[in-house]
């Protein structure tokens, strides 16, 4: 994990592709983890066809919930916004390519839960959108 | 499974003891407190030996291992209560703070003075003084479902205080002191018809047979894992998830916020708002061990050998002159039988069981209301669990004609 | 007994394990959670092999072995912090409980709208939201003593506040970020001389120095077993005579009672008063153990061993380029490091360290205003015990190299 | 013990000497174990020097509550009235010649405190008493 940690996380904290702040926007959301203060705000644009086109996020925290945040708009790029929707802990994961403990599972889910709650037009992003 | 009480035995270290040389323990006291399986001791053992440290904030092995394992336990829990979901499960210290906990909590939010509580006159003391305190403390009205002569709740008369539209109806799914197994499911589904809330308090059924939470639309239960081969210093407050989600904090501290600013705090999302502070990291591994244990061995199994124990238990002690048992007969019963002996004060009664290595309970066993009832200061208690013989009975019912002869 | 940490250090199992194979663990984690030494483990082993049954309702030789287990280590507690009389020790889940049944008990029942309560910016969320609940629904006043740039209480600060009459002067003893240790009996005599009756958060002081309420006049005083070397599920609520025995009960139940009727209680007497239900029995017997076990190797030589052990970690720390420590100097504090490492979040710095075995704490350790005030969303936090060791320190530093190498 | 208890509670129980109620008396006072109901009053009367001349108890209980009452009132006729109030708990267990656990310990000196408290014109019975 040494090295994964190093190339995959450390590499997207220190040079993101993804930040910023989209405005206008179709979607936008933004949430912290209670328990490290992490922070992340989604704001997202979708094509005539509901896919999503353009994608920025800002935000503070540690480098897996940033470089999480990265490596998830970077994915999700050209995707139709139904098929967000359905994303899980496991996509998350697999980007990541990493084994997490439950505290930094939650890191690395941050940006999920923002993304979800977003399109999904909630007005709170519970833990059960990516359980 | 296939249930043998001598393999089962086994596991209990307590039970391999002897009170005074030569004089093995017959522990007849398990309503009080159950014995605890080395699964069970080990568990904790293991954890402190090897993953102890705080959860939920911590980042580092020891911190993941321990909040995974606690976290587990509550999974364990809610499945075995047929919880729709883990993170209805409060942990408490025991069934009497989970009570607390829903009239501190979901009582003061809900109900106003002048307002109806439906408790019954077999309730515990757990069930009892926390409505006191708040009908004190709010002038709420407090009725209760009578007992009958032979140690049944009178529907009848249940069906005519629901009349009154009560707001809960909290009540004691086994008594601790007559046995009897009080119809949950159609005491809840006749508050329900009335617009009231239910509690259940499960601290003697949850213990002794399945109990499933969805099959009975209960909207509260509590339980400790003391009284089910678990540790002390943990229990559980079940509670429907939206009643749950709208109640207000009860204890405040770290771990049940979700943001704290110098005079103002969110709370967390369920379970951690009701957890407030450090809590009982080992013993809800402790109990999480129980429930596997339990499990293991069938709560159906346990719930027909400890029938056939107390079937056998009413019948020997109908055979001794003096001897008067309460409750119902044991179709109607779990594993208990209190009793008076004529003539003798139920502390001598235990006390000289004890020279001959038998526990059992002498007093009003927190149901004062209920002894008082039957015009009794005290009973006798004998009760029964997974682990207990008609070999124990048996010197149950030689002692107390040796009682007899002291006495007589 | 002269101190020697190596031979400590054996008698707790947790600290011969590897995290993974070949890497040791170096738990620098004490504040959040403390390890547990073999006769703290084995004292809660023994007592569910062999005594094992409920307290003070019995008259089994095991209940009376219970029992006697329970209240002897409420007397080996009461000696330990000095306090008058073993009755003044009741017994909660944790710091949190205790404060909370101040709040919810002394503080309802003698605190009126517009009334002042007192805090420090430098508390755990334990002595935060429970006032912060009691503000809502009461509408008290509260107001903070400041925290200095250098970690310290602002006393003149405190002086000025005094001026406005408080009821409640509530603070910690020692900050579990800054490591701070507040001067007590001065806070307290000044608090008493304005009026104010006085609560100490001593989860981080009782553990780590000896505390003696009656030479510091303290009216309550809260701590946790769990981190000092005790088990989970267990803290004290020490208090004044005088004050418990006026305040009304907190959880009703069995045990807190005198008499019950179907329709009203009466109390029972101090300190089963405010012990509803089966109490964590277990656990009491096992903090006995551990006080028994920090006394035997002295509280003036735990103190010392950490002062020298801190006093280092700062040192070493120093060296480092980007490490910004948090808190005043070693002379005003206990063994506590938290500090920021420049460009890495502390989850990082945690998790890295974790790597090597090296566990240490991120974020704001339930102290987020105390965070904010100083800009920060979270910390790293290094934290000792009679246990930890400059070679461990060593590891530390080592570890952070590391760190900053990896985000170089 | 086993004979010990026979001889000595199981007697003093069956065939009490001082069981009754004094009227008029000069102190009086009763007082429950709330864990098991015991349940003792106690009468006395003194003489013009302030020894005790007759003493009588009644109340339900075990056979050590009310064994133990029985022995502490046969014990005390003739003494002063201040002596009485400095008896304690280890004078009660030589009269029983019994070890007691402590929720029996309860039971044993329940009659003491209601002695003492009576003597004292206490409101109530303290535990802190027979400590
Ligand atoms: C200063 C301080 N107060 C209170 C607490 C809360 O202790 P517990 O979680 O055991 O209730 C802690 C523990 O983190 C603490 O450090
Ligand atoms: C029916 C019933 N309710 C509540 C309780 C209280 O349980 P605990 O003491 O674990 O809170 C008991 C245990 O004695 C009980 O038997």
């Amino acid at each position: 994990m040494d090295d994964l940690y190093r190339e995959v996380i450390i590499e997207h904290y220190k040079n993101p592709s993804y930040r910023g702040y989209l405005d206008p926007h179709d979607y936008a959301f933004a949430d912290s983890n209670p328990l490290c203060g992490d922070h992340i705000e989604i704001t997202l644009r979708v094509d005539d066809q509901n896919r999503i086109s353009q994608a920025a996020f800002q935000g503070h925290g540690c480098a897996i919930s940033q470089a999480s945040a990265d490596l998830l708009l970077e994915s999700i790029i050209g995707k139709p916004l139904e098929e967000v929707k359905h994303l899980d802990k496991d996509y998350v994961l697999d980007l990541l390519g990493l084994d997490l403990g439950p505290v930094r599972l939650k890191c690395a889910l941050l940006s999920l839960k923002v993304l979800k709650a977003g399109v999904y037009g909630l007005g709170e992003a519970p833990d059960s959108l990516v359980e | 499974m296939t249930f043998d009480v001598t393999q089962i035995r086994a596991d209990f270290p307590i039970l391999q003891r002897e009170v005074r040389p030569g004089v093995p323990v017959v522990y007849l006291d398990s309503t009080a407190t159950a014995q605890k399986p080395l699964a069970v001791i080990q568990a904790m053992d293991d954890y402190y030996r090897r993953s102890n440290a705080n959860i939920h904030r911590g980042v580092h092995t020891l911190a993941e291992e321990a909040t995974a394992l606690y976290e587990q336990a509550r999974e364990k829990i809610a499945r075995f209560i047929n919880a729709p979901s883990a993170r209805q499960i409060i942990y408490t210290r025991n069934t009497t703070e989970s009570i607390n906990l829903v009239a501190y909590s979901w009582a003061r939010a809900n109900l106003q003075p002048g307002d109806l509580v439906i408790l019954t006159e077999m309730e515990h003391h757990s069930n009892l003084v926390p409505w006191h305190m708040l009908a004190m403390e709010r002038d709420i009205r407090l009725e209760f479902i009578p007992v009958t002569e032979n140690g049944l709740l009178d529907l009848e008369a249940y069906h005519k205080l629901l009349e009154q539209t009560p707001k809960l109806v909290a009540f004691t799914h086994m008594s601790n002191v007559l046995g009897t197994i009080n119809p949950a499911a159609e005491i809840i589904r006749l508050a329900h018809q009335a617009g009231a809330v239910t509690l259940l308090d499960g601290a003697q059924s949850v213990p002794h047979f399945a109990v499933d939470v969805q099959a009975l639309e209960v909207d509260f239960l509590a339980f400790s894992a003391h009284k089910m081969c678990g540790p002390t210093g943990i229990g559980v407050l079940y509670g429907k998830a939206d009643l749950l989600e709208a109640m207000p904090p009860f204890l405040g501290g770290g771990d049940m916020i979700r943001e704290v600013k110098l005079r103002s705090f969110k709370p967390n999302a369920l379970p951690h708002k009701f957890e407030a502070g450090t809590p009982a990291i080992a013993e809800a591994i402790g109990f999480g061990a129980a429930i596997d244990y339990l499990s293991r061995v069938g709560m159906k199994n346990i719930a027909a050998h400890e029938h056939e124990i107390t079937q056998y238990t009413l019948e020997r002690l109908e055979e001794i002159p003096g001897v008067k048992l309460f409750g119902p007969s044991a179709e109607h019963k779990g594993g208990v039988a209190a009793f008076t002996l004529e003539g003798v004060h139920p502390h001598d009664v235990a006390q000289i069981l004890d020279q001959d290595g038998i526990a059992v309970r002498a007093g009003h066993h927190c149901a004062q209301p209920l002894h008082e009832k039957f015009h009794i200061p005290a009973t006798s208690r004998a009760s029964f669990y997974l682990y207990s013989t008609k070999e124990e009975v048996d010197r149950l019912v030689d002692g107390i004609y040796k009682v007899k002869k002291y006495f007589g």
